[in-house]
């Protein structure tokens, strides 16, 4: 038995700390003993969690080798993509269609989300809050295609409101009309497409936030309502705070959905060349393009509407690099 | 000492909020006549919010204080957001119910598509017959297809979800892991399903080459399936654990129960209604997906049992078919159109069921705050 | 068309068959494809026939990987498939013919407007966004008798790569080609604008709904909707099955094909009269050579019933579809005849 | 300037059960009362009804008066948030906000009230209320800290810190000093002695030394058993209570040997 | 059968934190020791070595030994959770689990720890656990209701009858008493008394009149100021301590006037 030992805390799994406090010739790890439960049930976790990453790169190289005849054909003869100027001309206006429908999305879900998922579990009557909350959580259900028909009948009804905003607020270039001064006749545009995904996103972030805020201690609660905060104040100071990280993450949830979504953005969006307004029908995402296309694509097309979906999976990559180092950012040091 | 703080400091009456929206409403159709000269639905709505809102905090502000004002404020955009929200969700479900309510019967529920031709659509529109055709295939493989997603996939992402939080601390495999799955979430659901599928046409060609089409099954939707469930299951699960307070751990382990027991005996009980609500929300994402069902799962008319061999239809991609290929195009579509509605109510009752299901459950085993 | 007798029957339906065949591709041919499926599988109760209307580029695709028995194609094999089809299909490679014949109509909502007259060129410049009014000078010269109201004019193509568009798109090549300066493909050349939507039934969602809107779709699902007859020669032609057909037997066949290849390179710039020259014609794709016995058994009983007159007629009935001229038919069934086991 | 409450035949429910019956007693401006009794008793929840805090657990209910400076603090449109800008509170267990800093979890409650506070009022309003609860030796280093990185006992104080930096006119405190060092607890006890100049305070406590020491009044609770409700056996200046009780009851449990 | 423990030169760290500075002690079977010393110094992390839970907080480490009748529970091959199973402990703040029942809770050590026990023996079992902690009038007529519904005394004492019910061989408490009322209190130092009979007890507190009633030695802890190590400045047979210290340190701290 060694004389002194030193053990460091964290997991039977988890990575031993490097020493961290000077003491040389004192500490000799033991091997950690782990019990057979423990090494069953952590390799079983652990096994799980690679399981995933397996997956992750089997995707990963399925796009990539599918993606292969793309490259050639990008290095040997661009114009043989489609659109005729090489891959990085055809693939950009796809980009920035996926990337601006998904940030509206966001932008018009997020603040709804959290207003659902407060009012559900800190205004709402009790007994009604849970019926609600169940409410919003079926609509995550509904099958791609009938918001599809749903996002179609209210485009049909969007177009004078899209008038009025070219009308009073034109100026702004996303809100322009095009050159005869009209706005899409059929109000499929990608706004509308926009609008329609942030509804889809919007039960998957009301459902973790509303479970996360319902976790909030009571003691935090308390302790912001004994300083004489109002109810706003109160969720300002306790709930939120609490919720930050867990907000974050439904965020993310809803977007992978919005950037991934196929089916009803392509039934809605009447797609075009790329434009800054989105009251005139034009641009396209590319889950939907690939949607829209997959079906009568073989060989060289097929590769590229792969290349792609392995475009859209960095860019899901960089989004969420960026709102982690984030989220990092401004979360409190500590804690 | 500052000055003295009155309790009963001046408020507004009960009645107010309602009274200032009912106004604002008026003043906002008044508004839109004057400048816009119309009534325009939207045009109203927004500007009512917005006069709504200033209302509301001008008088609450000069009557009652300005944090008074502020928590009012708060508490009508929170109200109004949720109100908002609700109109498009409940037009959507009222879509649903309506449609599908006015078309589903009995018959459509114990039927499939077997048989069925435009004639017998073109004959029930001019009134000679009556509905032909039915979903219970889709019924079928939905319900199979999400069961064998859900074994995959669940305790794939619980696991994950426990490796993270339980045991992999701050090592790089466990970033790496909430990294990835956040990147997981992105996957367009249709690379998905080609995923499953090439995954699945390679080992059919490498165990049975002879065999023409074999890797389109049932199991390989589930596959795809699981491929865009596991991320949420794992996500959802993640932030619920990590909210279980490290109290309840210690307690247990300094009872002597090791950590595994720990976390099944005691971490996840107390975290279960989170979990399966969780849950919940994955299996509703997906048992409404179409398009990698159609890759892998082909489509199938007639009844399949079988996960692993044969085609197979669920009620998405039954729905889709129906709405966007109508087995009779043209005037006589509209038949096709009222079975898909009645495959989406029953796929919203399908996923209303699940949903009381692990609430049921939820209730059952979840903690006891009661006193 | 001829009526069902019990020859006919006992000629595609051999109800000592039994498996299941599988075929995958055209959208276009789905909705005949379940009147096929439906009769075919009542006379055969021992057979299935699935079909997956996944597309015609899914559908060769899969149909060369062997993963189908047949396939249903929008657009006849090039000839690099025409290779590829001989590494499944053995040396004499894939059959292709014709099994189903749709008119595609150029169909429009302008209120107040039935009947519409419209010249190659005319068509072409309204969808490329030069004519942008109804009342324009160039649709009023092919309608002098017509009231055209000055409504803006939104035409409809289809959003997702489809062989109508490819269909029309190569007609308005063919007789209109200095308006129509686009190349060829499934894809709406995205440069001339216009509103786009996905689906046959989007189109004709999309028309129905806009007033002033135009736009083409497969004949069968357009519906009470205005169909414009088409300028061929000197007049103007209304859409119909037969006129569908006269401009299928008006074409020649793709040169250098092997025996049992009956591809057609359409006469969209027919001038022969009554014949309607926007037609799409989706092939079936069989192969010249099975791995069994029973296959051989299958597919023969199963194609054959597909071209029969039977067949066609339900399909007519079911789909809209116009059906094949005799003449085609009995080409075919000698093609089909001529399917044997490998080796 | 402090308040008087006067508590008038008040009953509390928890949903049907009646967890308090009929307590009447009249807290005097600028004292120390001191509520004593055994577990269960009911002493945290006649203590919560004194800001409405009881308000936030479901169920939760009252009947009968709390009267502060004769203004009955149920009565119609009084609004709870502004009882408890007035009666301050500090809780059995710790609860500083954790993601804030040491420093912004003394100044938020202050935040609430003057958005606008400048940056040497704050430190200077921070150093006060920290010393007022005997911590500023201890975390004036590390002020911009997360407060959830304190042990238990600092935490507390913490707590107490972020109670008083807002002058309340009421302090109620619910065992402050049951998971403090006899210095804290020092400390803390010479803090309420000095809020009593200005404040009226209120204390649940099981150290009956210190509701000897502290106290100017003391309340003595009791529970007949369970499923009963607590009542008010003994309300009396402390020196009575400690000294010469009226009821036996009191009696007995003040002899216990516990000091 | 109880067990003696010797701590040698144990250093205990946070991270690069020093929290704890070369102890050593020796702690007698069958008896009862005491830590006390000021908030912060460190005995809350001296007593969480002693069966190793402090393993449990990420970045915590010990250097040095502790030998259970010579063993090192720190030695190669040692479980953790065996350490645990002899060495039970009640923490400083009450943790029933939320999802259990009353009898749940108390059964919970057993019941995890895979042992089959018989309905009638799992009966006997709670109750005689919970009389142990003087918890069983209280709730008898509940045990099948939610722990969490207690009150803050009642889940304290829970948490003890539910120590107590795997019958440990050493017992380790943190402030086991600072939520609970006196009646309680004596209930529970009854027991210690009661324990020590048979269990090694090791008790933080900060009621220095507990320590002197329950305890048989007492080890007296201090800190010299922030983000300085606790250390251990006397420990001694707690007459000693209270009557006759050898620092003057302790001391100061004994003579502050609390009781
Ligand atoms: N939220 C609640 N719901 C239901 N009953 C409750 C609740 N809180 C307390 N009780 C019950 O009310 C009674 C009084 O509880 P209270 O917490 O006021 O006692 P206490 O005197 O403060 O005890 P302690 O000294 O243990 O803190 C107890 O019987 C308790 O079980
Ligand atoms: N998890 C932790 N991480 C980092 N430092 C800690 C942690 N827990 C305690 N400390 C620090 O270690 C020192 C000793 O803390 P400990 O909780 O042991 O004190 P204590 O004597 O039990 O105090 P109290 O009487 O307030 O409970 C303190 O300075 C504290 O800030
Ligand atoms: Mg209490
Ligand atoms: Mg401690
Ligand atoms: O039949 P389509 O190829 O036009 O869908």
């Amino acid at each position: 038995m060694p004389t002194s030992t030193q053990t460091t805390a964290s997991g039977p799994a988890g990575e031993p700390e490097p020493d961290s406090h000077p003491e040389p010739g004192k500490g000799q790890k033991p091997k950690a003993v782990v019990r057979p439960g423990d090494r069953i049930f952590s390799a079983a976790t652990l096994i799980a969690g690679i399981l995933i990453l397996l997956i992750l790169a089997g995707v990963a190289l399925f796009l990539l080798a599918q993606s292969t005849e793309t490259i050639k054909a990008q290095m040997d003869d661009p114009s043989s993509i489609t659109g005729g100027k090489g891959f990085f001309s055809y693939v950009w206006p796809l980009i920035i269609g996926t990337l601006i429908s998904s940030a509206i999305a966001l932008l018009v879900a997020t603040p709804f989300a959290l207003g659902i998922a407060l009012f559900t579990t800190h205004m709402a009557p009790r007994k009604l809050a849970p019926v609600l909350g169940y409410v919003i959580d079926l609509l995550a259900a509904i099958p791609s295609v009938v918001y599809g028909l749903w996002g179609i009948a209210l485009a049909g009804n969007l177009t004078a409101f899209y008038l009025w905003l070219s009308k009073w607020f034109g100026w702004i270039p996303i809100f322009a009309a095009d050159e005869n001064g009209a706005v899409s006749q059929t109000g499929r545009t990608l706004l509308t497409a926009s609008l329609v995904l942030s509804i889809m996103i919007l039960p998957i972030i009301t459902s973790l936030t509303r479970e996360i805020f319902l976790q909030t201690p009571r003691l935090q609660e308390e302790a912001a309502l004994a300083l004489g905060a109002t109810r706003w104040e109160m969720i300002r100071m306790s709930v939120l705070p609490f919720g930050k990280s867990g907000i974050a993450s439904a965020t993310m949830l809803g977007l992978g959905r919005a950037l991934g979504e196929t089916m009803a953005v392509a039934m809605i969006l009447s797609p075009g060349l790329l434009t800054a307004s989105l009251v005139v029908s034009g641009n396209q995402t590319i889950a939907s393009e690939i949607a829209q296309n997959f079906p009568e694509a073989a060989g060289l097309r097929l590769s590229e509407l792969i290349t792609i979906g392995l475009v859209l999976f960095v860019i899901t990559l960089l989004v969420n690099m960026g709102a982690r180092a984030i989220v990092a950012k401004t979360s409190v040091k500590g804690s | 000492m500052t000055t003295s703080r009155n309790l009963t400091s001046k408020q507004l009456p009960q009645a107010t909020p309602w009274v200032i929206a009912v106004a604002s409403i008026i003043v906002a159709i008044v508004i839109g006549f004057l400048i816009f000269g119309g009534f325009n639905i939207p045009v109203v709505a927004v500007l009512a919010g917005l006069i709504n809102m200033v209302a509301v905090f001008a008088l609450s502000a000069s009557y009652e204080g300005r944090r008074k004002a502020t928590d009012r404020v708060a508490t009508t955009v929170v109200t109004s957001a949720f109100v908002l929200a609700c109109v498009p969700l409940i037009s959507l479900l009222w879509l649903t119910v309506s449609k599908g309510g006015a078309a589903i019967n009995g018959d459509l529920l114990s039927r499939t598509m077997l048989g069925m031709k435009g004639i017998l659509d073109q004959q029930y529109v001019a009134g000679e017959a009556t509905l032909a055709g039915g979903f219970y295939h889709a019924i079928v493989g939905t319900v199979l297809i999400t069961i064998a997603a859900c074994v995959i996939s669940i305790p794939i992402g619980v696991l994950t979800a426990i490796y993270l939080v339980e045991y992999a601390g701050k090592n790089r495999l466990g970033k790496a892991i909430t990294f990835l799955v956040d990147v997981m979430t992105g996957i367009p659901s249709i690379v998905a399903g080609l995923f499953a599928f090439a995954l699945f046409s390679t080992i059919a060609n490498l165990v049975m080459p002879e065999a023409a089409g074999i890797a389109k099954t049932g199991f390989t939707a589930a596959v795809a399936l699981s491929v865009l469930m596991i991320p949420i299951v794992v996500r959802n699960t993640e932030e619920i654990l990590r909210l279980v307070p490290m109290d309840l751990r210690e307690a247990s382990y300094a009872l002597g129960v090791p950590k595994w027991k720990t976390i099944v005996k005691i971490v996840l009980p107390t975290s279960v209604s989170g979990i399966l609500s969780g849950i919940t929300i994955a299996i509703a994402r997906v048992i409404g997906e179409t398009a990698p069902i159609m890759v892998t799962a082909g489509f199938a008319k007639n009844l399949n049992w079988n996960l692993f061999s044969g085609w197979m239809s669920t009620l998405p991609t039954y729905i889709y078919d129906s709405q966007l290929r109508p087995v009779s195009p043209g005037e006589a579509a509209i038949a096709s159109s009222e079975r898909a509605w009645a495959a989406a109510l029953v796929l919203v009752a399908l996923v209303m069921f699940l949903n009381l299901l692990a609430r049921v459950i939820a209730k059952v085993l979840a903690p006891k705050t009661g006193r | 068309g001829g009526s069902a007798t019990g020859e006919e029957i006992s000629e595609g339906g051999n109800s000592d068959l039994q498996g299941t065949i599988t075929g995958i591709g055209a959208s276009s041919q789905k909705a005949a494809m379940d009147a096929w499926t439906a009769d075919f599988a009542s006379a055969n109760s021992g057979m299935t026939v699935n079909y997956s209307p996944d597309g015609s580029g899914a559908g060769r695709e899969q149909f060369l990987a062997g993963n189908a028995q047949f396939a249903g194609s929008d657009a006849h094999l090039d000839e690099e498939e025409v290779e590829a089809s001989k590494e499944v299909c053995g040396p004499e490679g894939a059959f292709e013919y014709p099994v189903y014949i749709s008119p595609i109509a150029v169909a429009f909502n302008v209120e107040g407007v039935d009947e519409l007259n419209l010249s190659p060129s005319t068509i072409a410049k309204i969808f490329k966004g030069e004519i942008s009014t109804w009342n324009d000078e160039a649709i009023k010269a092919d309608n002098p008798d017509a009231d055209l109201p000055d409504t803006k004019i939104t035409a409809v193509h289809r959003s997702d790569d489809s062989g109508t568009t490819e269909n029309f798109a190569e007609y308005l090549k063919a007789t209109a080609e200095k308006d129509w300066d686009a190349e060829v493909s499934g894809n709406f050349p995205k440069e001339f604008g216009g509103e786009a939507a996905k689906g046959t039934d989007g189109v004709v969602q999309t028309i129905s709904d806009t007033d002033g809107a135009i736009g083409y779709a497969d004949a069968s699902a357009v519906g009470s909707l205005g169909k414009a007859k088409v300028k061929v020669g000197e007049e103007f032609v209304e859409l119909s099955p037969e006129a569908a057909s006269k401009v299928v037997d008006a074409s020649e066949q793709v040169e250098g094909r092997g025996e049992g290849d009956l591809a057609f390179d359409l006469a969209r710039d027919t001038t022969e009269s009554g014949a309607y020259p926007i037609v799409l014609v989706s092939y079936h794709l069989v192969c010249s050579s099975y791995k069994d016995q029973e296959t051989v058994d299958m597919v023969k009983a199963w194609e054959k019933f597909v071209v029969s007159e039977e067949g066609q007629k339900s399909a007519a009935e079911s789909a809209g579809s116009a059906p094949l001229s005799d003449d085609l038919r009995s080409q075919i069934e000698t093609v089909i005849d001529s399917i044997k086991v490998e080796g | 300037m402090s308040k008087q409450i006067d508590i008038k035949d008040l009953d509390i429910f928890y949903g049907d059960f009646r967890a308090v019956d009929g307590v009447g007693m009249q807290i005097k401006p600028r004292s120390v009362t001191a509520l004593i009794g055994p577990s269960g008793c009911g002493k945290s929840t006649v203590l919560r009804t004194l800001n409405r805090m009881h308000e936030v657990i479901p169920g939760a209910s009252v009947s009968g008066q709390v009267l502060m400076d004769g203004n009955d603090i149920y009565g119609a449109g009084v609004d709870p948030v502004n009882v408890r800008r007035e009666v301050g509170m500090v809780f059995q267990r710790a609860n500083p906000f954790p993601t804030m800093s040491i420093k912004e979890n003394v100044l938020a409650g202050v935040r609430l009230n003057s958005k606008r506070i400048s940056k040497s009022d704050a430190d200077d309003l921070t150093e006060r209320a920290l010393r007022g609860a005997n911590l500023w030796n201890e975390v004036k280093d590390r002020l911009s800290l997360p407060g959830s990185g304190l042990s238990g006992g600092q935490q507390q104080r913490l707590c107490i810190a972020r109670a008083i930096a807002v002058e309340p006119e009421v302090l109620l405190m619910d065992e402050p000093c049951s998971a403090l060092d006899p210095i804290s607890t020092l400390a803390i006890e010479d803090l309420i002695n000095d809020l009593k100049d200005q404040y009226t305070v209120v204390i649940v406590t099981h150290n009956m030394q210190q509701a000897a020491r502290v106290s100017d009044r003391t309340a003595f609770f009791n529970i007949a058993g369970t499923g009963k409700p607590g009542k008010l056996i003994e309300f009396n200046d402390t020196s009575t209570i400690f000294s010469n009780p009226d009821k036996e009851e009191t009696e007995n449990y003040i002899s216990g040997r516990f000091g």
